[in-house]
């Protein structure tokens, strides 16, 4: 694991936190799905830890993100908080949505991060416009758009592809090629299985990157949001990772064998970037026990939140079908 | 069309019980059997068994020609199969929820519904759409609604909603059959409901509503997963002395005007239930078809108990509350027959 | 909210001749200059000048960023639309005909008309789509339909229908001010309507259905293309003795109960008119709106006209016997004012 | 103009005949139209019938096609009775869509012609159906299906082009590049102008044509259908073209210059076609003349069809709407 990026300790250390934040809150979220306090579909994010946190650590306050249904790796990874996180899996008023929303659609103005989308593709139309009212308004902001590469199929990738170029907009394209889209392999999904060539359809400037690590996807990152910046339009990353679990709660599996996923498991980008870490003498096993209370400590006061949440009125049901007004 | 009696003594089976996903299925697997043109189309259809496991074990059986796992691009796989249909085979396409099937209404709006008639005549479009509707599974705003009511909007289609294991079991055949594109939604709370299967029945038609519980005092109209909650409300009545008769309209398009108005002309009154948002539901459509046709039949108002407005919610007891509900029905139906 | 009055004496100049496809530019002229965040987005709004010309001339007065021409992606640039307005723009994005609106609608339901309320409120989408809808100039049947009255099914979303050149010229502003994604249906016959338009007037509501000429007899309800032949037929009856009351419903989303039952409580009977296909157009809702809340101060079962259920022909009498027009409107409200 | 294909005089005469019976048909039209008996839009094929002429003589009676609202060009180049198209445009019950369908609308069962469609893109997805039906009926049939650059725009084209190259179906993409969608010119409507090479992005073979060429034209869909009927799936043709005339006959033509359209105009490929015959004595004066008079005669007695038409009864109005069975 090496890269150009300035690999100092502390970064490196935050990064593994995020990602093992990101493992444990969705362990977390199985048991409290097998206990039914979270309902609904659960896509958990395991196994792709290092693509949204690797993104994120190159992306500011200013810049937006539009995620997937698979997003609480992106939405923890952003920062969003995760009391209101948990209680709107929860489906409680303090969820971030006041539970409106649930697993699928987190959403959290402050961190702009501009949601969860359940419609595979949806989000990147949105992700267009944003990054035109950003490129419009002069924020200097960059849109990090996140897909599956299933949604790549999709008539949305293309026309969303094409308009991004063309108007030079500043969206960082993120695709997490998990190599599946729901039971459905790359090769009998799409008739270019190197996502990244897509790309070149539309003179836009890609590049495949390791997604099982979190600093060659930082590093890609940083590269192409440079690049945005400078105001050379959109970038295109396609991360190959994998999803170490079921696509969501509701999956026999039949459509991949355990020897592949115990393949990918060998490369956990939590056991890599843990062991990477060791050897280099940069974690000791008391500090990564440490880390791992910390995280434990956060998910729990997080559960207890939305434990403590309440429901919201029955009566309230229609609120926010219409807005009264535009939110500041 | 009359519902088909039994062909012979031979097939007279026990009566088995069956769930409602695997009635889907048997419809689909006689289809495959019975018609070498006939094919599924969808997403994870194979590999995967469906994602509400309809189609569980058929890829096995029918291998991946009949049973075609296609990529997420809803508007090309729904155009393929009116291609497919015009050229001479009998498609089924699924689509996984109808909340997808907008990403193709061009293809069923535009096409499917026109091609015929543009054309003349000269084509046709015999085509079999399957998709999930529905809420009740904590789905959320974009996984959860009900647009069977809002199609049957559009001429040149024909839109089914089977309500029961015999439904969901017979009429894939005749939507097959028919010249037309045909949509079919299933619910999706409705897939594990369980039941008994007459094995005699060779067959539903696809042109009538059907009255599921005859009554004389108040006439509740519905289909879909809103149906056992009218049959339940309907049992909870008939021990207050009130006696509802249970309508399931079965085919949203085109309508049968003929059982509908023949039941509330009996009971002279009326109660719509439908999971669909109220304004622009069918229930609106069947209101003033009656209004039309039957006004002077009725004694109150027709009443309609719908899905409230709103993108349905997460958290279940807002979804709860979102939708049609038995203690609803049950307070609706008591007021429009015992006024005092 | 009222209509607005002139604001000065100043400003009351002298009425003055226009058409409805110049208030429609007026309006969006008006919008862009009075806020730096509006834009108009579409395919062909610039160099080419708008499909119907709507946008003739705006691309050289205010330049390609606030004209943007689109390339053929409807999907995607609705979609572009929600995103901004999400991120602090105010777009106003045309789609040519409300037909290829259905390549777009994935956008408009799943997102457009959920994303406020699927994040607890935390977003807003203030956005303006309008779009050419109706028939009338022989464009058949994938240019021709009206699907106004079937969106104004989805909650989430306001439905406006101007059918007056004043409609045209200020429906805007409000649309824009809102805080929901408005959708503006203009009629494709409307576009060469010439008018008077009150160079005093500073505004319309955007809530409230209009009563464009008073009547005891008989109220004719509708909208759009309608409306002038429902006025044309209303001159007609009154030659005949019949008064009947023209009532614009303009605003189809959220439906302005208030005035509609006002109206028909007064002539005690109705006809709806509607270009959409009959069965399950808005006509059927104000019907059952008005059966659950007027029926007992109806004389006669209400009655609708709508467009025939077929896709639009080319052919100029078929086109013409498929949608409603003023002798069938005469004739209808004759048979309701004077029942023998 | 030169190629490989066999140029005999016979048949390079009737490829010249069709190119000027589509001219000369159009022509009519557009008198027809002023003269108010053809109404609605009116899209003409005047510059490009290279295309449509050229990539017919390649297909045989078993093949389909699938049109664009541009289709008057492409359905007379396939042989679809003229009467019954004029008629059609006239809104006659005689009319091949007894004047359901309109110019936008033709359509012939009997040519396998699946229609002109209205919705730009629309007919992608029809063409994938057709060709997936005839490959596992086993009819060994190319399926040519024509569009604008415009429609490559579409997510319609995408997901199209995807399941062709996918399930290797015999599909004869035809990209009619005239350079233009309405008022947007290529380079604003397209991030890679270069619409061939977008058939990359799914593995799909490609040529750039020169659409002003029938010969040209008729060579490379001559490789691309022997490619797809050796069973190598779909192929992608780009023909440069032009149309000569406004978009519809609503089109003030603010978006090119009269410059631009001229020089395009001394590339006609009808006099083009004309001179190269008549320069290697294939075709005399004379000759010429007479096939001008075939064709006059041949438009003549369309449009008399047409004119002894009759109105379909209003009675029938919702006939075809739903059918009682399928065609055979
Ligand atoms: C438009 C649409 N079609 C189908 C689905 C059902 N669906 C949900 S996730 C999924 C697979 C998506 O795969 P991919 O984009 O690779 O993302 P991944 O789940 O692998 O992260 C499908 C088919 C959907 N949600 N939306
Ligand atoms: C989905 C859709 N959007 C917009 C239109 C309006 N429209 C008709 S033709 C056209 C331009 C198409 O350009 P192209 O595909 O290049 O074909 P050309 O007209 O140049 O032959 C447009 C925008 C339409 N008919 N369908
Ligand atoms: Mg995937
Ligand atoms: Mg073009």
């Amino acid at each position: 694991m090496s890269s150009k990026t300035h690999l100092d300790r502390q970064h490196a250390l935050r990064v593994l936190q995020d990602m093992l934040l990101i493992r444990r809150f969705e362990a977390k979220c199985v048991e409290l799905y097998q206990a039914q306090k979270i309902r609904g579909f659960l896509h958990l994010y395991d196994g792709e830890e290092a693509v949204a946190v690797g993104v994120m650590q190159a992306l500011g306050a200013r810049d937006a993100v539009v995620a997937t249904y698979r997003e609480h790796g992106q939405a923890i990874a952003r920062g969003v908080p995760l009391g209101p996180l948990m209680a709107e899996m929860y489906g409680k008023r303090e969820g971030c949505c006041r539970g409106r929303g649930g697993s699928m659609h987190i959403f959290d103005r402050a961190k702009r991060f501009f949601g969860g989308n359940a419609i595979v593709g949806g989000g990147l139309p949105l992700a267009i416009g944003i990054a035109l009212a950003d490129k419009e308004l002069g924020r200097g902001a960059v849109t990090a758009c996140f897909f599956g590469e299933g949604a790549v199929g999709e008539g949305a990738f293309h026309e969303s592809m094409n308009l991004a170029e063309l108007w030079g907009l500043p969206v960082l394209f993120v695709c997490e090629n998990n190599l599946y889209a729901m039971g459905v392999p790359l090769e009998q999904g799409e008739a270019e299985t190197d996502i990244y060539r897509k790309a070149s359809a539309y003179r836009m400037p890609a590049e495949m990157v390791d997604g099982m690590s979190p600093v060659a996807v930082e590093s890609a990152t940083l590269r192409a949001v440079e690049s945005i910046r400078a105001g050379n339009g959109p970038y295109f990353l396609e991360c190959r990772t994998y999803r170490f679990r079921a696509h969501s709660m509701f999956d026999a599996q039949l459509y991949r064998t355990r020897e592949e996923v115990e393949l990918w498991k060998a490369r956990d980008p939590l056991v890599l970037m843990r062991s990477w870490l060791e050897e280099n003498h940069m974690l000791s096993a008391q500090e990564y026990a440490a880390m791992e209370s910390e995280v434990e400590r956060e998910i729990d006061e997080a559960v207890a939140f939305a434990e403590a949440g309440s429901w919201e009125a029955v009566e309230d049901l229609e609120r926010f079908t219409l807005m009264d007004e535009v939110p500041e | 069309m009359k519902e088909a009696a039994p062909q012979s003594a031979e097939q007279s089976a026990e009566r088995r019980v069956t769930t409602y996903r695997e009635a889907c299925r048997e419809g689909i697997r006689q289809a495959l059997i019975g018609d070498e043109r006939t094919f599924l189309m969808g997403e994870d259809v194979g590999l995967y068994g469906g994602c509400y496991a309809v189609s569980k074990g058929l890829l096995d059986e029918f291998g991946p020609a009949r049973i075609r796992d296609t990529p997420l691009s809803e508007n090309a796989f729904v155009g393929a199969g009116i291609g497919a249909a015009m050229a001479g085979m009998r498609p089924i396409v699924e689509i996984m929820t109808c909340n997808f099937s907008l990403l193709a209404l061009d293809q069923i709006v535009n096409n499917a519904a026109t091609l015929a008639h543009m054309s003349g005549g000269q084509f046709a479009v015999p085509l079999v759409i399957r998709m999930a509707t529905g809420a009740g599974r904590q789905l959320a705003a974009q996984h959860s609604h009900s647009f069977e009511g809002w199609y049957a909007h559009i001429p040149g289609l024909k839109i089914l909603a089977p309500g029961t294991i015999e439904d969901a079991r017979h009429m894939l055949k005749p939507a097959l059959a028919d010249p037309n594109p045909v949509l079919i939604f299933e619910h999706i709370m409705l897939y594990n409901a369980e039941g008994d299967l007459d094995p005699n029945l060779q067959g539903v038609d696809i042109t009538s509503a059907k009255i599921r519980r005859p009554g004389r005092d108040v006439s509740l109209l519905t289909y879909g997963n809103s149906l056992p909650k009218a049959m339940e409300a309907a049992e909870l009545l008939s021990s207050e002395g009130i006696e509802a008769e249970v309508v399931d309209l079965r085919v949203l398009r085109p309508l049968d005007e003929e059982t509908i108005i023949a039941s509330v002309s009996r009971t002279r009154r009326c109660l719509i239930v439908d999971e669909g948002w109220k304004s622009g539901s069918l229930s609106a459509e069947i209101s003033a078809r009656l209004t039309e046709r039957a006004f002077f039949e009725l004694d109150a108002p027709i009443m309609r108990l719908c899905a409230r407005e709103v993108p349905i919610p997460y958290a279940a007891h807002m979804e709860e509350a979102a939708l049609p509900q038995t203690p609803a029905i049950v307070e609706l139906a008591r007021s429009l027959a015992s006024p005092q």
